[in-house]
């Protein structure tokens, strides 16, 4: 957040979601809308929005696709595996928390990263602290921190270390 | 409809008033009362409910000229806004008051209570 | 009716049979953590399929439906989150075939 | 008033009557609580099947929200003296 | 404690009227006088789409501010309980734990929403669902967001309560001007009516629902704030 | 047009009535609050069928304060159960 662009990224990213509510471009919409969205960036400086260390580049942008592509397929799989899960009358679940690590520095890809995890298949962020972030796996195949590293974070890893600096 | 919606808000009334009759707890009492609130605001809402018409609010789905046709009673729901509102209102003195009595006697039961008792 | 609004309705039927599995995991699962799990995934994803059902039945309510999933795409992942902490916190006990607990032994070092 | 209407007030208003008898019989106040912001959040969803958008709005705002951390600040705060 | 035997009878009295009452009722087909009359003048008078704001802040303006008014006196009179209380003063007012990272990075992202969310209730209230009441209870569930996820972080105390007499002074002030240009107190004739259905149309209703947002939002926040702290000052 | 909606509110239904009955029976506290968190996504379902049966976008809106602002009750009961299941 030490970038200059911060007041710019939280007012294009409110006034965005402002035309996007009220769903119209017209001239007053967008006035009311500037009026609000400058309050918000002045009076709360010191909030974060999506934008707030993303690298503005072709090269993040990609990996912004590939993350929301990969996102929705683990969003499906998990529930697919979910319902099977519920379905099976023997229950077979072996759950455990785990230790994994993580590299990501920046607040909001780490924030990114734990909604992922939980949103992906049999696993669901419990708590996160420095390097080490700590998961409720329904599945657990491993209780080795660096094997379920590579199994759980590794691969929404790549994308966010691409997006966020 | 009307009836489904009348019958429930009668139903949270009697709840809310048995809960704040029979409870010793404060706390209980007051949750009570917030039920008994809402079974009143259901109530008064069910009662401005026509069949077959909808929200008092114009645009493209209800034109202007047929409103008066279209649109159920609008009184009854600003009446049940304000309601709602000054029922928060109410919900946090009256907690306010039980922080009070508790850090007074060190109980929320309403039987340690017995000043005013005649 | 046309064909997207019929495509709209299955759409719809499928997320609706998302949310039952979402119920009926919280219904069977064997302890707190794990109903958390089935109660987090299935019901986001049932209720953006429904979503996205009733804006391919009325497109014009697009945008709307799209911000109503994209805040409920961040928002319940974080309560189940910090629902799973206090849980943890308040030594909710898991399972009895649980394997492990590296947050429980790791406690003392973090608080 | 479609059948999908009716349908939907008659599952709403019986889920409301079951949340209120669990607010005001069970022995945990914070289960009473919780079970009062049900009663609000499911009487929203109810004012919008009676065509009160206004007062559903209000209500899950307000009832469903605010009234229920008002009830936990000071229970929190309650549990805090009694520690003591 | 009263009896059992009375509360019994009691409560079986009154669910005989109710059920009387619930039983006997049959919805009417027509508006009634004052209905029809706030239906067909919705476009004329007010310039509202929503009826029911229009009744909230014109019609019925002189009520609602009654209402806010005792809005203030409730935030008032739980800020003197519980300064009376004398509460233990120099504990932080964590009454919850600190909270972990991935709630306060959420809390700073997701505030700026909530308030924007509130604005826009708040400045849509002529159009669609909404206005003064539920906008100033989304901004106060903002000022929550940011209480729970940093429990030991101060809000302007004073801020908050200028913010509640400013807004209150100009409410009135804009009904005073109403009845001195326009047909009465509260009449929202003073700024012209604009184009039916857009956003800065209904003459002063926006306004209005800009101060009620701001006050009712101010008194709430002064609300949890009181409930939330534990120096009593 | 409504009509075929009814089999996915049927559906809708009985997944509130499952969580509805873990709401119910507990047996912890935190369980229950787990069950409020399901209740409130799927009233939000509700809301979007009610739209969609009375043909009003306007009635959307209720949906997004839900999808806004419900978590916060979820979120305020967790930091209460933080300190003990009193």
């Amino acid at each position: 957040m030490s970038d200059t662009f911060a007041p710019v990224k939280i007012f294009s990213v409110t006034l965005l979601f402002w035309i996007l509510l009220n769903g119209a471009l017209e001239v007053d919409v967008l006035l009311v809308g500037a009026v609000v969205a400058g309050a918000i960036t002045f009076l709360l400086a010191g909030s974060l929005s999506f934008l707030s260390g993303y690298r503005l580049t072709w090269e993040s942008a990609r990996a912004t696709l590939g993350y929301l592509g990969y996102f929705l397929r683990e969003l499906l799989k998990a529930n697919l595996s979910l319902a099977r899960v519920v379905m099976d009358p023997a229950l077979p679940v072996e759950p455990a928390i785990v230790k994994v690590r993580t590299r990501l520095k920046n607040p909001v890809a780490r924030l990114l990263l734990a909604n992922s995890i939980t949103l992906t298949p049999g696993t669901l962020t419990v708590e996160m602290k420095g390097e080490w972030l700590y998961v409720h796996w329904v599945f657990a195949k491993t209780t080795d921190p660096n094997v379920a590293t590579a199994e759980i974070v590794a691969d929404f890893e790549k994308f966010l270390e691409k997006m966020y600096d | 409809m009307s009836q489904i919606a009348l019958t429930c808000g009668f139903i949270l009334i009697l709840a809310g008033l048995y809960g704040a009759l029979t409870n010793r707890d404060i706390l209980r009492m007051i949750v009570a009362f917030t039920v008994a609130n809402t079974g009143v605001n259901i109530v008064l809402v069910a009662v401005g409910y026509l069949p077959g018409r909808t929200a008092p609010i114009l645009d493209s789905a209800v034109p202007v000229a047929e409103a008066a046709q279209r649109i159920i009673d609008p009184v009854p729901q600003a009446l049940v806004l304000t309601a709602i509102v000054i029922g928060l209102g109410i919900t946090a003195l009256m907690l306010a008051y039980a922080y009070r009595l508790f850090r007074l006697r060190h109980s929320l039961d309403i039987s340690n209570f017995t000043e005013l008792k005649w | 009716m046309n064909a997207l609004a019929i495509l709209g309705v299955m759409v719809m039927t499928a997320g609706a049979v998302f949310l039952a599995f979402a119920g009926l995991g919280l219904y069977r699962m064997p302890d707190t953590y794990t109903r958390i799990q089935a109660g987090t995934k299935a019901t986001t994803l049932g209720t953006i399929l429904t979503l996205v059902g009733a804006a391919l039945i009325m497109p014009d309510w697009g945008v709307k439906l799209l911000l109503i999933a994209l805040f409920l795409m961040f928002t319940n992942p974080l309560s189940s989150q910090v629902l799973a902490r206090a849980a943890h916190r308040a030594g909710v006990p898991a399972t009895k075939e649980s394997k492990a607990d590296a947050l429980a032994e790791d406690r003392e070092e973090l608080a | 008033m479609s059948t999908l209407m009716q349908g939907l007030g008659l599952v709403i208003a019986l889920a409301t009557i079951g949340a209120a008898t669990l607010a005001i019989l069970t022995r945990s106040t914070v289960t009473a609580v919780l079970a009062a912001g049900l009663v609000s959040l499911l009487a929203s969803v109810l004012f919008v099947v009676l065509a009160a958008p206004d007062v559903a709005m209000t209500e899950a705002a307000i009832g469903s929200g605010l009234t229920t951390f008002l009830f936990f600040f000071v229970m929190g705060r309650i549990r805090r003296e009694s520690e003591k | 404690m009263i009896p059992k035997v009375l509360i019994s009878v009691l409560l079986l009295l009154l669910g005989y009227a109710f059920w009387t009452l619930s039983v006997g009722y049959a919805p009417d087909t027509e508006l009634n006088r004052t209905a029809a009359y706030y239906a067909a003048n919705a476009e004329s008078e007010v310039g509202a789409p929503n009826i029911v704001t229009g009744i909230i802040v014109t019609w019925r303006g002189l009520d609602t501010l009654g209402e806010v008014t005792v809005l203030f006196l409730t935030s008032a009179i739980i800020a003197l309980v519980l300064s009376q209380s004398g509460g233990p003063s120099g504990v932080s007012g964590a009454d919850f734990l600190p909270s972990g990272e991935l709630l306060t990075t959420g809390a700073r992202m997701l505030v700026p929403l909530i308030v924007l969310f509130g604005a826009y209730v708040i400045m849509n209230g002529h159009l669609t669902p909404g206005g003064g009441f539920q906008g100033g209870a989304i901004l106060a569930s903002g000022v929550l967001m940011a209480l729970l996820a940093e429990p030991t972080r101060r809000f302007g105390h004073t801020a908050i309560l200028r913010i509640e007499s400013l807004s209150g002074s100009f409410y009135v002030l804009i009904g005073l001007a109403g009845m001195a240009i326009a047909g009465g107190f509260l009449d929202n004739g003073i700024l012209p009516l604009g184009q039916f259905g857009t956003m800065l149309s209904a003459g002063a209703i926006p306004l209005i629902s800009v101060l009620i947002g701001l006050k009712v939002g101010a008194e709430f926040s002064s609300i949890l704030q009181s409930l939330h702290e534990t120096e009593d000052a | 047009m409504t009509d075929t909606l009814l089999l996915p509110a049927a559906i809708a239904a009985l997944a509130l009535a499952a969580a509805f009955w873990r709401f119910l029976v507990g047996p912890r506290p935190v369980d229950r609050v787990v069950a409020f968190d399901g209740l409130t996504i799927i009233a939000i379902t509700g809301l979007v069928l009610s739209a969609l049966a009375s043909g009003r976008s306007i009635y959307l809106d209720v949906a997004l304060v839900y999808a806004l602002l419900s978590f916060l009750g979820v979120i305020v009961a967790a930091r209460y159960l933080e300190g003990g299941e009193q």
